[in-house]
C-alpha cells in the first residue's frame, strides 16, 4: 500500500531523514522506533505532506504522493496525528472529531447551518468517543482536558477521516501507563474494525511490542531494522543506538 | 470602580438630552475645532462669539437669551453627519451653522426636509441655489466664483500659463473641476497647462512643486485650505520659486503664513472676502468690547466672517420674532419663520466686515479683492471686484 | 553544592511535568541524569537555571537550593551569575552572530577574566578559533555544541549542566564531547551534570546517577551499581 | 449560540424596536450606528478573531460595500437588493484582499492589508463613474422591502434587525464544519494543514463571508448617511473597528456589539462630561485622551475584552464558577498567543 | 536635472523615514512587537523640542533635550504598557500601541492646539545651487544628521557591548536568558533607542515640513519602509527608507506627470489623483509577493 523509497529530508544544511525506505502493507501495525533525533517524526511530516521530500518517492496505492498537500492527502485515506495537540483552544472534543471527518471530502456545512448538528453528534460520540472514554467530556474545551484525553481526541480526530493510512506520531507519549495501554488496545481494535494499516512512531517500548505487528528501526535517518519486535530487541546494532554499546 | 465608572459615563449620555431646553432661542455651531482644517476654524468661534456678545451687550435677542451650542466636528463626515443630527432634534436649533462641503452636500436633501435655516461655511456653488436648497445660505462669493477673479487678474497682469494645485477632496478637486470644464479659462485667454491634485492631509509636496517648476507657469492657483497652503509655500522656497507665483482663496488667509514663512512668503496673494482682524471699522470695536472679558481663540479675518455670519442670522432671528411677537412656541414655525426673514435681510450692515449686503440671492456679499502678503501682513492690492 | 528536594513543575498550570523530584549534585562530581524521552530531563534543568517561567511553566512545589542560596524564582540572568551555567537542548546560541560574538555575548555579566577564560575556551576548543569571526550560524552541529558548551565555560559556572549534549552527534563527536567533560573535570574541578539517553560513554565518567521516568525519579545510584539489563529494564519495559 | 440565547437575543432586539419611537431622532441615530458598527465588528471578528487573519482593511471594505449599495440603490432597486448585492460585491473584493494571505503570514499579511486599505482610498477618489470621487456618491433613500423606512427610527429598526439576524447566523456558521477550520486555522495554521484541513480555501471562505457581513454594514452605513465618501473610510475607521474587536474581545460574539458600543459611545460620552466643563479644543483633547488611555488600560487588564470581563461578572453573579476556573483557559490561550508572536 | 532635484528631495526625506524606521525594526526585532506608535514618537519628539525653544532655550539644547527626554518616555511606555502586556495577542499588543498613538496625539492637541506651528530653525535658513540643484541647508543638514545617526546608531549596535546583548536578545531569547542577559531590560533599551531615534526625526521632519498632528502619520509611511526592508534587518530598514523617499519624489515629479499627460492626450481621464500615497503600498504588495519576507529578509523555516 505505501512505498517509500530513498526520502531524504534536508532543512537549510541539515540532514534530517538521509535514503529512509519502507513499505507498509494494508492492516498491518508498524512501529517506526529509534533515538531522539533520529528523523522520525520528519519521515512521517513527509509521508502526510507537512513537508516536500528533497529527494526519492513516495507512493500510496500505486499513486505517487510527493508534493500532494495534507488536504488532498486526506481525501484519498491519509490521516495522522501529532506529538502535540496543546495549542488548540476554544474547540470541544466534538468539534476537533468534526474537523477531522469533514475533511475526508463530505462536508455537511449547509446542513449543519440551517437544521444544527444533534443527530450527528451522538453518532459520532457512540463511534469514536464512548470506546476512547471520551463520551463525557465531547462538550469540554479541548484545553480542559487532561494531556491523555488531548491525545485520544486526536486519534479520534484522525478516526473520523475513515483513514486507510493511519500515522500515529508517539500517540501514547506523555500518557499514564494504564491509559497508555488502552489507546494501544484501541489502535489494535480500530485496525481490525476498519482493516487500516497504522504507522506509529512511538518510544514506549512496551506498548509497542505489545501493539505493533513489525518494528522498523531509524537511526541518523534512515533504516538501520525491519522486522519482528522480539528481533529488534536482541539485535546488535539496536541496541547500539539505544543503549551506545 | 470600572463597573461604576461606565454606568455614570452612560448616565451622562443619557442625561445630557435635558440640558438644551432651557433657552428661547438655540443656535447650533459645528466647525473643526481639532482637525485638519482647524487653523480656519475663526469662522465657528466668531459666530459663537457673537451670539455671546447679543447676550452680554443687549441681554440676548428681543430679551431672550440665545444659547449656542459649539461642536466640533473634526473634517470627518461621520461627526458633522452626527452633529446636524444633534443640532436638529435634540438642540432644537433655528439657525445651524455647518462646516465642510463634504457634509453639507450630503445634508443637502435632510436639511430641506428638516426645513431648519443652515449657513454654510462652505462655498462650495453645489449647495447653493434658492429654488431647490431654500434653506441654505451662504456668506459670499462661491469657490468657482474665486477661482475665476484670481484667473482674471493674473489674464490682466499679462499672464498666459496658469496651473491649478488642489486638494484631494470635496473642497479642492470640485470646483476646480467645475472651472476647468467650463472653458473659462480659455475665454480669459489663459491655458490651463497642468492640474495637480494632493492630499488634503499633506506634509511634503517638494515632487508636485518640482513639477510646477518644470513647467514654469505664470501664476498657480491654489485651491486648498492654510495648512496646505504653509506646505506648498515652504516646499517652493525650499526648491526656489518665489511666494509671489502662488495664488490661493478666501481660506488662505491667515496670521500664520506669513508668521510661519516669514520672508518666503512675501508676495503671495490670496482672496480676501471680509475685513481683517483689527481694521478700523464699527464691528471690530464690538469684537473688542466682548474681547474685554472674554479670549478670543483667533485673531483673523475668519473670525471677523464668523462675526459677520453671527450678524446675518440673529438679524433674521431678531425679525422672525419682532414679527411673531415674541418666540415663537412652534419651532417648525420659528424656523420657518427665520428662514424667510433671512431671504428677505434687507440691505444689511455687518459693521463695515461685507460692503452692504442682501440675501435674496441666499449668498450674500459676492465681491472680492485681492490681498498680498507685503513686509510680513497681508495688505489689499486692488479693489473690490464683483464676483457676477 | 545543589540541593533539589520535592521538585514539582507543571507547564501551563495543568500538564504535570516533575513531581517530587529529589536531586543532589556534590561539589567536583560528575551526575549522570538519565531517562527516556520526556522523562522530564530537560524540565528539572530548566527549573534549576530559572527558565521555566519563560516556557509557561512553573515549579508548583519543593525547591532548588545551590551553595545554601534558594534558587526558586530566580531570574535566570541572576543564577548564571551565581555560578550555574546550562548548556540547553538544541545547541542554543546567537547564530546570526560571530562565534567571537557568541563568546563575547557569554561573559558580558562575568567580564572579570574574561580574556583568559577566551584563551583556555580557545585551547579546549581550536575549531572556534579557526570560525572565531564567521557567523555560528555556518557551523555543523558538533562544531555548534562546542561553541556552546565554550559559551557555557564563560560563564566562569562552578556548576556545568549540558543537555542532551550528543543528540544528533556523529558517534565520533559524541566521543569527543565526553572527553572535553571529562578534561573540564579533571582539569578544572568543575562540576557537571550531563542529561543524556544513551549511556555508555557517560557511565565512565559518571561520579553519580539519576533515572527518571515520566516525571518521577525511579532511580539513585552509583554508576557501578547500574547495569544495562536494568538500564534497559527501565527504558523499554 | 443556543436556542435560549437566541431568544433572549430577539427579545432584546424587540425591546430595542419597541423604545425606538420614544427615542428622539438623536437616540435612534446613536442605536443605528451602534448596531452598524456591530455588524461591521462582527464581520471583522469573523476574520481576526475566528481565524486569526489581522485586517487593517475593514474601512475601506465598508467603503466597497457602501458604493456597492449606493449605486445599486440609485439605480431604483429596493434596499434589500441593493444590500444583499454590496454583501456580494464586496465578499469579491474581501477574497482578492484575502488572497495574499495565501502566501503572507501574521504580521506580514497584516500589512499588505493595509496596502489595501489605502489602495481603496485611492481607489475611491479615483473611479469617478461608480464613486464620483471626492465628491462622494449622494445616495437616494431606497424602500425596505417595499416600505418607506428612510428615517432615523426606520433605520434604527433595520439596523438591529440585521444585527441580530448576523449573529445568529455567524455563530451558526462557527458550529459548522467551516467554523470550526476557522478555529483550528487561528490556533495552528500549521496544525490545521496537517489535520488535512484545506488552509487556502477556509481562508478565502472567512475573507469572503467577513467580506459579506462588511458590505452589508457598510451599505447600511450609505443609506443612512445619504452619501458614500472616500473621508468616511479611511485608515482611521479600520483602526477603530481593530479597536472595537480587540476590547469587546477577540472571537466573541457578545464582545463584537460590546466592543462597537464602546468605541462609538466612548467619544460621545467623553464629549458631553467635556461639554459641562467647557472649552472646545480641550474637551477634543480630553476625549482623545481618554480614548487610547482606557483602550490601553482595558488591554493591559483585560486582553481578552469587555466581555470575558462581562461574563465573569456574570458567572459571579450566578455564583457557579464550577472547578473550570477562567485563569486555566487563558493560560494556555495564552502560551499559544506568546507563540503566534514570535 | 531635473531627476537629480528630485532624488535630492527624496534622499533627505528618505533618510529621515530612515531613521523612525530603524526604531521600529529595533523594536520588532527584539520583542516581536510591531510599534504603531512611532510616527507618535516622532511627532512628539517634535513638539517637546518646539516646546522647550518657546521657553527660551537654543534650538540645538532643545534639540538634545528633547531627544533625552523621547528615550526617558520609550521606556517608561515599555516599562508600563508592553511589559504587563508580555502574554497577550499579538493584534492585543498592536491596538496598545494605537493607543499610545492616540494618546500622545491628544497630549500634543491638548498642550500645543490643532494648528500648524512654524518650528524654530534648527539650520541656517537659506540654500545653495550646485549646477542647477537647489538645495537648502535644512536638507543638507537633515540628510548628514539621519546619515551620521544611522551610521552612529548601526556602529553601536555592532561593535558596543550594549549593541552585543541587543542583537543576542533580538537573535535567540533563549540563549540569551542562559547566558545571563537581562532581556526585558534589553527591552526596554530598545524602546528607549527607538523613542530616541524617532523623536529626532521627527524633530527634523518638522524643520523640514513644519509642525503639526499629521506628522505622527509618518509612522505608516515607515510600515512600508521595514516590510521592504525585511522586518528585521537594520541595513535593509535604511536603504528601504532612501528608496521609498526617492521614489516618491519621482513618483510627484515625474512619474505622475507622465502618466496624466499620456492619459489626457489618450483619454476622458485627466488626473490621477494622489497617486504617491499609494505607491509605497503598490510596491509593498508586489515585493512580499515575490519574497513574502521582504527584500532583506531571510526566511525561517516552520517545523510541526
Amino acid at each position: 500500500m505505501l512505498k517509500a523509497r530513498d526520502v531524504t529530508v534536508r532543512f537549510g544544511g541539515v540532514v534530517a531523514v538521509g535514503g529512509m525506505s519502507i513499505d507498509v502493507h494494508a492492516g498491518e501495525i508498524v512501529g517506526l522506533i529509534g533515538p531522539n533525533g533520529a528523523g522520525k517524526t520528519t519521515f512521517i511530516n513527509a509521508v502526510s505532506g507537512t513537508y516536500v521530500p528533497t529527494q526519492g518517492t513516495i507512493s500510496w496505492r500505486d499513486e505517487d504522493i510527493v508534493g500532494h498537500s495534507p488536504s488532498r492527502l486526506a481525501r484519498i485515506g491519509v490521516g495522522r496525528t501529532f506529538q502535540n495537540v496543546a495549542s488548540l483552544n476554544d474547540l470541544t472534543v466534538l468539534d476537533v472529531v468534526k474537523v477531522g471527518r469533514s475533511v475526508h471530502g463530505h462536508s455537511r456545512g449547509l446542513r449543519e447551518f440551517l437544521c444544527g448538528s444533534r443527530a450527528d453528534d451522538e453518532a459520532l460520540t457512540e463511534r469514536l468517543l464512548e470506546p476512547l472514554g471520551l463520551a463525557d467530556h465531547r462538550h469540554s474545551p479541548l484545553q480542559m482536558l487532561s494531556y491523555g484525553h488531548r491525545k485520544a481526541v486526536d486519534i479520534a480526530r484522525a478516526l473520523a477521516s475513515e483513514p486507510d493510512l493511519l500515522l500515529l506520531d508517539e500517540p501514547v507519549a506523555g500518557v499514564a501507563p494504564a491509559e497508555a495501554f488502552a489507546l494501544a488496545g484501541f489502535v489494535k481494535q480500530v485496525r481490525d474494525l476498519l482493516g487500516c494499516a497504522v504507522v506509529m512512531v512511538e518510544h514506549k517500548m512496551d506498548v509497542v511490542m505489545s501493539t505493533c505487528d513489525r518494528v522498523v528501526v531509524m537511526a541518523e535517518g534512515c533504516k538501520i531494522f525491519d522486522g519482528s519486535g522480539e528481533a529488534a530487541q536482541s539485535d546488535a546494532e539496536v541496541r547500539r543506538v539505544y543503549l551506545g554499546d | 470602580m470600572r463597573k461604576s465608572l461606565v454606568i455614570a459615563a452612560f448616565g451622562a449620555l443619557l442625561a445630557s438630552p435635558s440640558n438644551a431646553v432651557s433657552a428661547d432661542i438655540n443656535v447650533c455651531i459645528w466647525g473643526t475645532i481639532t482637525g485638519p482644517d482647524a487653523l480656519v476654524n475663526g469662522m465657528s468661534y466668531g459666530a459663537r462669539d457673537y451670539f455671546e456678545y447679543l447676550n452680554e451687550a443687549e441681554g440676548g435677542i428681543e430679551g431672550h437669551k440665545v444659547h449656542t451650542v459649539l461642536l466640533d466636528g473634526r473634517y470627518k463626515l461621520d461627526e458633522e453627519q452626527k452633529n446636524y443630527r444633534r443640532c436638529v432634534s435634540e438642540e432644537n436649533a433655528v439657525f445651524i451653522n455647518g462646516w465642510s462641503t463634504g457634509a453639507v452636500k450630503s445634508l443637502r436633501d435632510q436639511i430641506q426636509s428638516d426645513a431648519v435655516p443652515f449657513m454654510t461655511d462652505s462655498h462650495s456653488s453645489e449647495v447653493l441655489d434658492p429654488k431647490k436648497f431654500p434653506y441654505i445660505f451662504m456668506a459670499g462669493p462661491t469657490y468657482e466664483q474665486q477661482i475665476l477673479i484670481g484667473l482674471r487678474s493674473a489674464a490682466k497682469a499679462g499672464g498666459k500659463r496658469v496651473v491649478i494645485m488642489h486638494a484631494n477632496n470635496e473642497y479642492g478637486r470640485a470646483p476646480v473641476e467645475v472651472v476647468r470644464k467650463s472653458g473659462a479659462i480659455e475665454e480669459m485667454g489663459l491655458e490651463l497647462v497642468d492640474q495637480i491634485e494632493f492630499p488634503f492631509d499633506t506634509q511634503d509636496l517638494t515632487g508636485q512643486i518640482l513639477r510646477v517648476k518644470n513647467i514654469d507657469p505664470d501664476l498657480v492657483f491654489v485651491q486648498a485650505s492654510t495648512p496646505q497652503m504653509l506646505v506648498v509655500l515652504r516646499d517652493a522656497a525650499k526648491v526656489g520659486l518665489p511666494a509671489s507665483l502662488f495664488m490661493g482663496n478666501m481660506y488662505n488667509i491667515s496670521p500664520a503664513i506669513p508668521e510661519q514663512l516669514g520672508a518666503s512668503a512675501e508676495g503671495f496673494r490670496s482672496i480676501q472676502l471680509y475685513a481683517d482682524f483689527g481694521s478700523d471699522i464699527p464691528a471690530m470695536k464690538d469684537i473688542n468690547k466682548y474681547g474685554e472679558s472674554n479670549t478670543i481663540e483667533k485673531r483673523d479675518t475668519y473670525y471677523m466672517k464668523g462675526w459677520y455670519q453671527g450678524i446675518a442670522m440673529s438679524t433674521a432671528i431678531r425679525n422672525a420674532v419682532k414679527k411673531a411677537g415674541g418666540v415663537p412656541d412652534d419651532l417648525v414655525a420659528f424656523r420657518n419663520s427665520v428662514r424667510d426673514e433671512m431671504e428677505n435681510l434687507p440691505s444689511l450692515d455687518t459693521g463695515g466686515i461685507t460692503p452692504v449686503v442682501n440675501y435674496a440671492n441666499h449668498q450674500g456679499p459676492t465681491q472680492a479683492r485681492i490681498s498680498e502678503i507685503k513686509g510680513g501682513s497681508y495688505t489689499a492690492v486692488g479693489e473690490w471686484i464683483d464676483a457676477e | 553544592m545543589l540541593d533539589v528536594s520535592g521538585l514539582s513543575v507543571r507547564y501551563d498550570s495543568v500538564i504535570a511535568a516533575l513531581e517530587g523530584i529529589d536531586f543532589e549534585v556534590g561539589e567536583g562530581r560528575i551526575v549522570a541524569l538519565l531517562g527516556p524521552n520526556g522523562a522530564g530531563k530537560s524540565t528539572l534543568l530548566k527549573a534549576i537555571a530559572g527558565m521555566l517561567p519563560f516556557e509557561q511553566g512553573e515549579i508548583a512545589s519543593g525547591k532548588a537550593v545551590f551553595d545554601g542560596v534558594l534558587l526558586n524564582g530566580k531570574h535566570p540572568a541572576a543564577i548564571t551569575r551565581s555560578g550555574i551555567a546550562l548548556v540547553q537542548d538544541g545547541r542554543q546560541c546567537f547564530r546570526n552572530l560571530s562565534v567571537g560574538e557568541n563568546l563575547k555575548a557569554a561573559s558580558f555579566r562575568h567580564s572579570k577574566g574574561a580574556e583568559d577564560r577566551l584563551q583556555l575556551v580557545l585551547t579546549y576548543f581550536p575549531i572556534l578559533e579557526e570560525f572565531y569571526a564567521r557567523p555560528a550560524g555556518v557551523l555543523s552541529g558538533g562544531q555548534l555544541q562546542m561553541l556552546v558548551i565554550g559559551m557555557a565555560l564563560m560563564i566562569q559556572p562552578r556548576l556545568l549542566m549540558l543537555d542532551e549534549p550528543s543528540l544528533g552527534l556523529s558517534p565520533v563527536m559524541v566521543q569527543s564531547v565526553f572527553e572535553i567533560v571529562e578534561r573540564l573535570h579533571q582539569d578544572l574541578g568543575m562540576t557537571v551534570v550531563v542529561a543524556e539517553q544513551t549511556v555508555p560513554r557517560l557511565m565512565e565518567i559518571a561520579d553519580d546517577v539519576y533515572v527518571l521516568s515520566r516525571g518521577h525519579s525511579v532511580l539513585h545510584a552509583p554508576p557501578d551499581e547500574i547495569d544495562e539489563d536494568r538500564l534497559q529494564s527501565l527504558y523499554l519495559s | 449560540m443556543s436556542l435560549r440565547q437566541i431568544i433572549i437575543l430577539i427579545t432584546v432586539a424587540l425591546a430595542v424596536m419597541v423604545v425606538l419611537p420614544g427615542l428622539g431622532r438623536y437616540g435612534a441615530y446613536i442605536v443605528y450606528v451602534v448596531a452598524i458598527a456591530s455588524i461591521g465588528a462582527l464581520a471583522l471578528n469573523l476574520l481576526i478573531g475566528y481565524c486569526g487573519q489581522i485586517s487593517f482593511c475593514h474601512g475601506g471594505l465598508l467603503g466597497v460595500g457602501a458604493y456597492a449599495a449606493g449605486n445599486i440603490g440609485n439605480a431604483g432597486q429596493d434596499m434589500v437588493v441593493a444590500l444583499v448585492g454590496a454583501g456580494i460585491v464586496t465578499a469579491f473584493v474581501s477574497v482578492m484582499i484575502g488572497l495574499p494571505a495565501l502566501r503572507l503570514r501574521g504580521l506580514y499579511f497584516a500589512i499588505s492589508t493595509l496596502a489595501a486599505q489605502f489602495i481603496l482610498e485611492y481607489l475611491f477618489r479615483l473611479i469617478e463613474p461608480w464613486t464620483h470621487g471626492v465628491s462622494g456618491l449622494l445616495i437616494q433613500p431606497a424602500p425596505f422591502f417595499g416600505l418607506d423606512l428612510s428615517n432615523d427610527r426606520g433605520y434604527a429598526a433595520i439596523a438591529v434587525g440585521l444585527l441580530v439576524m448576523s449573529l445568529i447566523a455567524v455563530s451558526r456558521l462557527l458550529r459548522t464544519d467551516l467554523g470550526r477550520r476557522f478555529i483550528l486555522i487561528r490556533d495552528s495554521e500549521i496544525v490545521a494543514r496537517g489535520m488535512g484541513v484545506n488552509v487556502a480555501r477556509t481562508k478565502l471562505w472567512a475573507f469572503a463571508i467577513s467580506g459579506f457581513l462588511a458590505g452589508m454594514s457598510g451599505g447600511l452605513l450609505a443609506f443612512t448617511s445619504r452619501i458614500a465618501a472616500p473621508e468616511a473610510f479611511e485608515i482611521a475607521l479600520s483602526v477603530d473597528y481593530v479597536a472595537m474587536i480587540i476590547v469587546g474581545g477577540l472571537g466573541s460574539l457578545p464582545g463584537a456589539v460590546i466592543g462597537a458600543g464602546f468605541v462609538v459611545l466612548l467619544p460621545e460620552v467623553a464629549q458631553r462630561i467635556g461639554e459641562t466643563f467647557g472649552a472646545a479644543t480641550q474637551t477634543a483633547a480630553l476625549r482623545e485622551m481618554v480614548f487610547g488611555l482606557l483602550i490601553i488600560l482595558f488591554l493591559i487588564h483585560e486582553p481578552r475584552g469587555l466581555n470575558s470581563l462581562a461574563s465573569r461578572a456574570v458567572r459571579r453573579l450566578r455564583r457557579t464558577s464550577g472547578p473550570l476556573s477562567n485563569n486555566k483557559r487563558s493560560s494556555a490561550s495564552d502560551l499559544e498567543m506568546t507563540q503566534a508572536r514570535l | 536635472m531635473f531627476v537629480l532635484q528630485l532624488a535630492v528631495a527624496g534622499i533627505a526625506i528618505g533618510s529621515v523615514y530612515a531613521l523612525i524606521a530603524l526604531g521600529i525594526v529595533l523594536i520588532y526585532k527584539c520583542s516581536g512587537v510591531v510599534n504603531f506608535a512611532q510616527g507618535g514618537y516622532a511627532m512628539l519628539g517634535a513638539f517637546i523640542t518646539y516646546g522647550l525653544t518657546s521657553v527660551g532655550l537654543p534650538s540645538v539644547i532643545a534639540l538634545v533635550l528633547a531627544i533625552a527626554v523621547m528615550g526617558g518616555l520609550g521606556a517608561l511606555t515599555q516599562i508600563l504598557v508592553l511589559r504587563p502586556m508580555l502574554k497577550a495577542p499579538v493584534v492585543a499588543v498592536m491596538m496598545a500601541t494605537l493607543g499610545i498613538l492616540i494618546t500622545f496625539r491628544a497630549v500634543c492637541l491638548l498642550i500645543w492646539g490643532p494648528d500648524q506651528i512654524g518650528f524654530p530653525a534648527l539650520f541656517p535658513i537659506g540654500a545653495i545651487e550646485l549646477s542647477g540643484i537647489f538645495m537648502t541647508y535644512n536638507y543638507i543638514a537633515a540628510f548628514l544628521l539621519s546619515a551620521i545617526l544611522c551610521a552612529g546608531f548601526l556602529a553601536f549596535y555592532h561593535y558596543t557591548p550594549i549593541g552585543l546583548m541587543q542583537r543576542c536578545t533580538a537573535d535567540n531569547t533563549r540563549a540569551a536568558l542562559a547566558v545571563g542577559i537581562h532581556v526585558s531590560n534589553q527591552v526596554t533599551i530598545a524602546w528607549t533607542a527607538s523613542a530616541m531615534l524617532a523623536g529626532l526625526g521627527g524633530a527634523l521632519l518638522a524643520s523640514l515640513n513644519g509642525l503639526s498632528l499629521g506628522l505622527s502619520n509618518i509612522g505608516l509611511v515607515a510600515f512600508p519602509v521595514i516590510v521592504l526592508g525585511g522586518m528585521t534587518s537594520l541595513p535593509g530598514a535604511v536603504v528601504a527608507g532612501l528608496v521609498l523617499g526617492i521614489l516618491q519624489a519621482v513618483t510627484d515629479g515625474v512619474l505622475t506627470p507622465a502618466i496624466e499627460r499620456f492619459l489626457r492626450e489618450h483619454t476622458d481621464i485627466y488626473s490621477v489623483g494622489t497617486l504617491q500615497q499609494v505607491i509605497p503600498y503598490a510596491l509593498l504588495v508586489l515585493v512580499l509577493l515575490v519574497r513574502p519576507q521582504g527584500i532583506f529578509g531571510t526566511k525561517e523555516s516552520e517545523r510541526v
